[in-house]
């Protein structure tokens, strides 16, 4: 692949704007580009979207590729489309915080068996379901999580007591979760 | 076919003798020790172990010499447990099998026509088809090209493009059910369990953590966690929360001197 | 802006693919198109990235702009992390459902030989790869396990026929099932 295509893609893959630097260190071990070459590059892969509904543009943190604002109201639409679903690990983290709180990532990983994606935590403190409230003192100060007010409006509860103990989840039918997911589409 | 002849007689005499297990295995079955442990992990299972004996002669799944194949599967199973090697059911159950086959076609039979319907090795052979083709099926599946690894999703930016995207609803149940999953997998696995422990005091727990965060002071009195309105019930809970914090190494709880006023604080705040 | 430009920014912005009914949706109150003008959309699109690094293909889920496979060395680069390396347990338990769907855990034993262990169905259930569609109607109703479209979207798969033919178990005529394997190629 030549210099141009490579930027491009990079630049159509990175998750936020790259500046000159870091294309450089990218391409380094290969193609020896120099910031002016890797410029004219930017330059040759702009003027080459001018006719296209996206355009690279140059922002605060680097370039990056983004949508023409013509598109705006259909991208809109796109985007306040129905909600997404939750995935499954996400509610067995969020059930894990809500029963063992206050807790640590770690002790949710050491529970499911498997690695909580940083993702999952994010999406959590961003819907204010759960909160930091704390450290715990081990090694690493780990954050202590645990489940919010609003957590508990949304599930329609007044406090963590009303949900129900162990042995009433463990007997729930299985049959109940084909009924949500079918009134979900 | 010669070599083959001289195997089969060979593995009527064949036994593993305490302290020399290795001693009378051809040339190409030596592995160093050390080396054997790794070696069986690289196997998926009795039918993969099978499979690599037959390849490695070049032979056809279809005519397995099923004594010589018999020798070698039980010769390695027996270096295993000689070596202290733990190994899974599996293995051995195949062994039990082979070995039965194995007698089957060593049996005098009445019938000449033995290669047809009654093979003793068919089902074997059928099993051992049907695996290698789904061994290479999983092959050509980790072959495709798949995203995160040669291919990958663009992220294009959305600028002046601001929405309010609705957040998904989840409901009661499906938190339960998914709480449900993890219990029972817990169980399955054995080396957890979560206990009942009353939410009451979770949550109180909380509530004592947050307290400690969202204040000015360092320190809090141990008196001001108790609401004279909870009553002894709400006193017992406080007192249950600070205790299992404390356990946990999530608060610390300091007193001057005795008899002193009791004092809250997160640990190294 | 015009039919092309929107479907193009549109599929720029989304997160996961579109199939036609949905941009037909988003297209709709303005510009009303038909599958048919969206399919051709689509081929033109897909015509002008023709010698460009990104390509836009359709999966299972619908079409989607990804990063062509020739870029993958540099991208990596960008990426904290290497891609996961899945084991052969667990991809020889994929290929199984993916081939057998809809399948059992015994179902899978068999074929293998060996025990599936809890956490390679998890993992797989967490990909979003597999999921339960039901039970078996045998005893202990064992679960019923297929792929999901997240599974054909992540190996770049529009369905399940496009899966590498699963070669014959060939139990009487050997020779054959070798002249049909090399009329194949």
């Amino acid at each position: 692949m030549e210099v141009n295509d490579i930027v491009e893609a990079v630049l159509f893959a990175a998750k936020k704007p790259l500046n000159l630097q870091q294309l450089q260190e990218i391409l380094g071990e290969d193609a020896f580009p120099n910031k002016r070459e890797l410029r004219d590059a930017i330059n040759q892969i702009q003027k080459s979207y001018q006719a296209r509904p996206i355009e690279l543009v140059e922002v605060a943190g680097g370039y990056r590729f983004q949508v023409r604002s013509q598109a705006a109201p259909w991208v809109s639409r796109l985007l306040s489309e129905k909600p997404q679903k939750y995935s499954r690990a996400l509610l067995e983290t969020l059930s894990i915080i809500a029963y063992k709180q206050p807790t640590t990532r770690g002790e949710i990983e050491e529970i499911r068996g498997v690695s909580v994606s940083s993702n999952i935590i994010h999406t959590l403190l961003e819907r204010e379901w759960i909160r930091s409230v704390g450290h715990k003192e081990v090694p690493g100060r780990p954050t202590l999580y645990a489940t919010t007010k609003q957590f508990l409006d949304h599930f329609n509860l007044k406090n963590l007591e009303q949900l129900p103990p162990l042995s009433e989840v463990r007997l729930l039918d299985e049959l109940q979760t084909i009924e949500t997911k079918q009134t979900e589409k | 076919m010669a070599e083959s002849n001289e195997q089969l007689d060979s593995a009527d005499r064949f036994a593993v003798v305490e302290g020399e297990p290795v001693r009378e295995l051809p040339e190409d079955l030596y592995i160093p020790p050390d080396a054997l442990e790794i070696f069986l992990e690289t196997f998926e299972g009795p039918l993969d172990l099978l499979l690599y004996l037959i390849k490695r002669q070049n032979l056809n799944i279809l005519d397995i010499p099923v004594a010589d194949i018999t020798r070698q599967y039980i010769s390695y199973i027996d270096m295993m447990s000689s070596l202290k090697i733990e190994l899974a059911a599996e293995y051995l159950v195949m062994a039990a099998m082979l070995t039965e086959i194995k007698s089957r076609i060593l049996m005098p039979r009445a019938s000449t026509n033995e290669e047809e319907s009654d093979d003793p090795r068919n089902d074997l052979i059928r099993r051992l088809q049907e695996y290698e083709c789904f061994k290479k099926a999983a092959i050509e599946i980790d072959e495709l090209p798949r995203l995160e690894r040669e291919l990958f999703e663009l992220s294009v930016g959305l600028n002046q493009i601001e929405v309010e995207q609705p957040k998904p609803v989840v409901e009661l149940n499906e938190l339960l059910l998914a709480f449900k999953s993890v219990l029972i997998r817990v169980e399955r696995l054995g080396h957890h369990q979560i206990k009942q422990e009353p939410l009451s005091v979770r949550e109180r727990m909380t509530a004592v953590l947050a307290l400690l965060r969202d204040s000015e002071a360092d320190f809090i009195a141990f008196v001001d966690f108790f609401r004279p309105e909870e009553g002894k019930l709400g006193a017992v809970v406080s007192l249950l929360a600070m205790l299992e914090l404390c356990k946990e190494g999530m608060i610390e709880i300091t007193q001057a001197e005795p008899l002193a006023e009791l004092w809250v604080t997160s640990p190294t705040a």
